[in-house]
């Protein structure tokens, strides 16, 4: 029992904060969002210079081992940038593929999703049909679909893979609240469905996608009280620095005893899944609803301390909240999560 | 204490809801319900010179200039029946909300004459100069400055968030007038053209992606010496004076709009499906008791204007309204799921509900900040010591 | 349309406020509190002095006439002292008997209940049961249960009124949070039942009782702001007068917001209902849990504004917040009225 | 980051389950499961002497010292058993979790072997002096005084809130020994005994009928020149620096009884039907959500304990657990209906969840009100300018 960082854990979260501090600046995360909400050279930069791409993924299939407590590290880091990369696709759909993949399938797609060649896209598709290893049915809100080369869909008792180029497959892409990570509506007409082992690639999928979410929120939190502390201590007002009115210091202090909880949250669950404890799916429910209703509470509060340029498109602060809008409604809202958290406390309802 | 309306006064529905749905259904129908106010402008002017024609535009001012003396039973009527039959907001709000009421009170009988024409007849678009970037929640901090040659004043600086500026026709700037002045004393409250050269009006693009505020720079921007309201040096008064205007009957128009959103998130419940879900159904009645009781308080606040000084109910509205309508934008989302976070096209434009969300983050700002309506609720609501300046 | 006090209601309404801050003292309400929950001599003086029992009951059956209105103004005005008095049995009995009492019921029960000789209570009893005329089973939870000469119970289709003195009528009290208002069992065995109109019994009763716990709170929660301001300009601590400090300032604004609109929803409904409004269901439901969970609020901060002394049994402040928590559970919680606005507003769920 | 135990952690979690449960259900079953603080209070003093003779009573604590110089795994471990078990909240905790280690850190040797063996071995009470009538959140403005008289230090004034200062056997007095001082200089550290004449207790009735706090007189009371802990002078370094021991492993405890509080929730709402509902159950989900990340939240704290400086989870855990709390009481009386506001008997007293719900009020005021709490997160964790102080 030792709940803080490894050494070699510090290090990872000090080189990604680093990275993704020099990298990801608002510029060209502004410029992702004009071209598709990607950056590509900071994703191929992430991939192949830090080496971390292949992080809660065996060496034996070409990852780097380790597992969510340092996914979650990397997930923060880049959330804290509101960085324009397909990370969650990554953290989902590689996790599957990794849990619930043939050897196959491993072989054909893990390298590629490491290296960044292949980005991947992951959603729960419970319309789906299908009939003789064919697809069909439509998949709405797919993150990071329109850039997706492979796709993982999971249904209510099956888990497949499609590979984007499939002719039975379209993306139609949409203009997105957060146009860092926008959605895209996939169509299948008897597309070619390779499937996964359902159950360890559900449980892999969720387990990264909330922690992935979970730390994205807990960053991007941490950043929105960072830079509100700043700005109070130059803008002011009143002849004071406005950080100097206790009503501002006390929401303030609001964010940060939120995002403390929030950060237990995010490691909590990250331990508990690779120590595979049996609280791990209490844990999973309670990191993605908290961290998540934390993150848009601290978004919004930036915007609201910010007086008037708070709400212009050309201060940051609407990236923030604007992802932090998307992370509450992706992969189960905070309603249901508390509800799945009821259910493993109180029972179900009768 | 009395809620309903009188024989008379329903008679006087009868008139105002027979003609507002003849227009709307006829010549004025392609601008029915129009919800922004950066839309259709041009004919939305002329729909406003239509109510004028017709003697609908501003019912509550004097018959001389161009009102109806309507009592305040007719004018909450009329405002019902406005949002009723669908017309679209009020383009020139600020002038016959705002600058209107204070010429009104404030004015010398020529300046009535100079200006109510222009905003009762829906000829003339007002907008409003008093924040700066370093005069937001301080707004006494004004450095805009103001100084007579000849006959006339010759403005210089930068107002922020002027609304609508990019298509007004006036502006009311407060400016400091009296050299070395600080604070609230000093400033002068003038009535300026905005087509001039020394006006240059920059829009700023919100978090919504449209531009419905601006920033306006004054670079020996003139106007002629007359064209102060109240007394050189007094601007303050009178531009506190005007802030209570804000909460007139124009409250019961914006009520219907907000009237509009709640019933739209009522909409979208029902169609899928959470309007079954006993945790949506719990925020939609929190909405709908919030919105009743904003209605009631502004006929409470309304039937109380003669008395004196600051009534509680005027004096918590701001804060109320402000973050009803946020919390509605975050029910509405939360009621759309990811279907909201979707536009219909490629441009980044926003449906009703999603805009509400992202518009209404500046609710609880422009106008005075959730945190600065606090203050004054505490200092002039409740009489609790001031808040402390800082030496600077 | 006009949505202020008349003169006669101002005045009305000054005297009732005189009235109980002159009479109702902390020293009177104590001492009821160790005495049963009822201040006999107020009750007398209320009843027999200021002639406003009446209030709500035509002057042909002994009343004053006047409406809901002036009810509002007096419970508003004895909830701001916390009185131990029997005035919901009153808005809620008194009420039921006047609107749904045949004419011998009248004349008996209302001259006494007006005069204060009579208390009365009155509750919803879905679990009796009615046998020629005789009513059996258990009515919990029943304010002022145990002083009550006269009982109206409430079904799913019927009303009854039924003598305390009924030999198949029995009472037990109980030692409740809220001592100025103590809760009884009352259990019938064949008792002696006369029915009332069930339907306008049952819609005056609500109307009454909730006007009269929605007015109560908005006087209360009055009362504890008014306090709280006293206390925070009288109370130092650093030097400086405790309400000069921004967040306590701020709270005690966001109380009187709260209040403010807690003020609208009580005359609205109280309006509503006198001039048989559409509306009155959905302003009934709104003001009883808006204003209870207003004053409940209030109630909070003004224990947490008032620092240590504030949890004491010696200062007023846990009255307050006793009598906040018991009109909140009483007559349908807040999630009963707002699941009621819901039907009002969205329709039932299917 | 690791949260499971080792082998040899859990052999020593079945050594103290296996004694602990003994103990439960043989000599000491009659005091299973005593929420409050006041009851039964000598048959729990023999329960803390049991403790003490099997080397239970302070395991974190040095060997010397009657403790066993356990790990934070142990100590976690240990929290954990000790409330599965049943056992009493320890009614020495002030003993054994402030005064104790405070001793330790700013003990001289001989003060150590003067008073450690009495808290260790569960034979002295103690109970703290900080809180004055005007010094509660402003509470370095302390008035008690203490001078040298011979070799006695003789102290006057006033405490409250003194938890448990009427079965005490020793406080610890923040007094102001340096004349003419102000504020947080000037202050010294005093441990006297209680059973003197200069010491009067009167109790102090809370809302929940209950009496907890006291408050405590002194007039000329007395203790040796060596009994102060630290220097002269410089008691409030010492006074805080107890106050950083309220954030140590005692929180595991308190998180044990947190536990049986939300588990009598949920139990509550399952025997009347409220488990069915759906708003009730969101709601039970965040208090369940919030324990755990209470608990996270001390484990991360105590993991990162020796790391310099104050931890972020560390500052924010009183305001978080506080409030966690009185919503739990909240939710319970929520859940319970009615029936939560009826005692069980003729007396005015409260079972468990409705004294959770009164007794909570005082959790947010008292040890530093959240509002002061938040100052400290602004002020020590984010750096935020200091709030002024006024002239008096």
């Amino acid at each position: 029992m030792e709940f803080a960082f490894t050494e070699e854990q510090a290090m990872i979260a000090q080189t990604v904060q680093t990275f993704f501090a020099e990298n990801a600046t608002s510029e060209r995360t502004r410029a992702a969002m004009e071209a598709g909400g990607i950056d590509r050279e900071l994703w191929a930069s992430f991939c192949e210079e830090l080496g971390l791409s292949g992080i809660g993924i065996a060496e034996e299939d070409g990852g780097v081992g380790l597992g969510m407590v340092e996914l979650a590290i990397v997930a923060e880091a880049a959330g804290s940038q509101v960085s324009a990369i397909p990370l969650l696709g990554l953290a989902t759909a590689g996790q599957a593929i990794a849990a619930g993949g043939n050897i196959a399938q491993k072989e054909q797609w893990l390298g590629p999703l490491i290296s960044g060649e292949a980005i991947a896209a992951a959603a729960y598709a419970p319309a789906l049909k299908v009939e003789g290893g064919r697809l069909s049915g439509t998949v709405p809100f797919v993150a990071h679909g329109s850039l997706a080369d492979l796709f993982v869909f999971v249904g209510e008792d099956a888990a497949w893979l499609v590979a984007a180029e499939d002719a039975g497959l379209s993306v139609v892409s949409h203009t997105t609240m957060d146009q860092t990570r926008p959605l895209a509506t996939v169509t299948l007409e008897g597309a070619n469905a390779q499937a996964l082992n359902f159950a360890p690639a559900r449980e892999a999928l969720h387990a990264g996608g909330w922690i992935c979410l979970a730390a994205e929120a807990l960053g991007g939190a941490q950043a929105t009280l960072d830079r509100t502390v700043q700005y109070s201590t130059e803008r002011m007002q009143f002849g004071r620095p406005i950080g100097s009115f206790q009503a501002y210091k006390h929401r303030l202090a609001d964010m940060m005893v939120l995002i403390e909880q929030a950060r237990s949250a995010v490691y909590w669950a990250a331990c508990a899944v690779d120590e595979g404890a049996p609280e791990a799916q209490l844990a999973l429910h309670s990191a993605k609803s908290f961290c998540a209703d934390t993150y848009f509470e601290c978004a919004g509060h930036m915007i609201q301390l910010h007086g008037g340029i708070g709400f212009t498109w050309e201060h940051d602060a609407h990236l923030f909240f604007k992802r932090a809008t998307s992370i509450r409604s992706m992969m189960g809202d905070g309603d249901w999560h508390r509800e799945q958290v009821a259910r493993l406390t109180i029972g179900e309802a009768s | 204490m009395k809620l309903g309306f009188s024989a008379e006064d329903e008679a006087f529905r009868a008139e105002a809801a027979d003609w507002l749905q003849g227009q709307m259904a006829g010549e004025f129908r392609d601008i029915v319900g129009i919800p922004n106010l950066v839309s259709k402008v041009e004919r939305r002017k002329e729909w406003e010179r239509q109510l004028a024609a017709h003697q609908w535009s501003c019912i509550g001012w004097p018959v001389e200039w161009g009102g109806r003396d309507a009592t305040l039973a007719q004018q909450v009527i009329f405002a019902e029946e406005y949002a009723r039959a669908g017309a679209p907001n009020r383009i020139n709000h600020i002038g016959v909300e705002l600058a209107g009421p204070t010429i009104l009170a404030f004015g010398t009988q020529e300046q009535k004459a100079r200006y109510l024409p222009g905003i009762a007849g829906g000829t003339q678009i007002w907008c409003q100069g008093y924040s700066e970037p370093n005069a937001g929640s301080d707004l006494a901090n004004v450095k805009t400055k103001a100084h007579l040659e000849g006959n006339e004043w010759v403005v210089t600086g930068q107002k922020v968030w002027t609304s609508l500026a990019h298509f007004s026709d006036y502006i009311f700037v407060v400016a400091r007038s009296e050299e070395g002045s600080k604070g609230p004393k000093g400033l002068s409250f003038l009535l300026m053209a905005m087509d001039q050269p020394g006006i240059e009006v920059r829009p700023i693009r919100q978090m919504n992606g449209e531009a419905e505020f601006n920033e306006t720079f004054l670079d020996a921007a003139r106007c002629p010496a007359d064209a102060m309201l109240g007394e050189r040096g007094q601007g303050w008064g009178v531009a506190m004076a005007l802030l209570g205007f804000e909460r007139g009957v124009s409250t019961l128009a914006q009520q219907m709009q907000f009237r509009n959103e709640l019933d739209a998130v009522i909409e979208a419940a029902r169609a899928n499906g959470k309007a079954n879900d006993p945790v949506t159904r719990q925020k939609i009645a929190r909405a709908e008791i919030g919105l009743n009781l904003m209605r009631y308080g502004a006929l409470r606040m309304l039937s109380n204007a003669d008395a004196a000084g600051l009534d509680g109910a005027a004096l918590t509205y701001k804060i109320q309204w402000a973050t009803w309508r946020r919390d509605l934008g975050e029910l509405a989302m939360e009621v759309l799921g990811q279907a909201g976070e979707i536009a219909a096209g490629e441009a980044y434009e926003w449906s009703l509900l999603p805009n509400t969300f992202l518009f209404s983050r500046s609710d609880t700002i422009y106008g005075g900040t959730n945190q600065i309506q606090r203050n004054l609720i505490a200092e002039r609501g409740l009489g609790l010591p001031r808040e402390p300046r800082g030496n600077s």
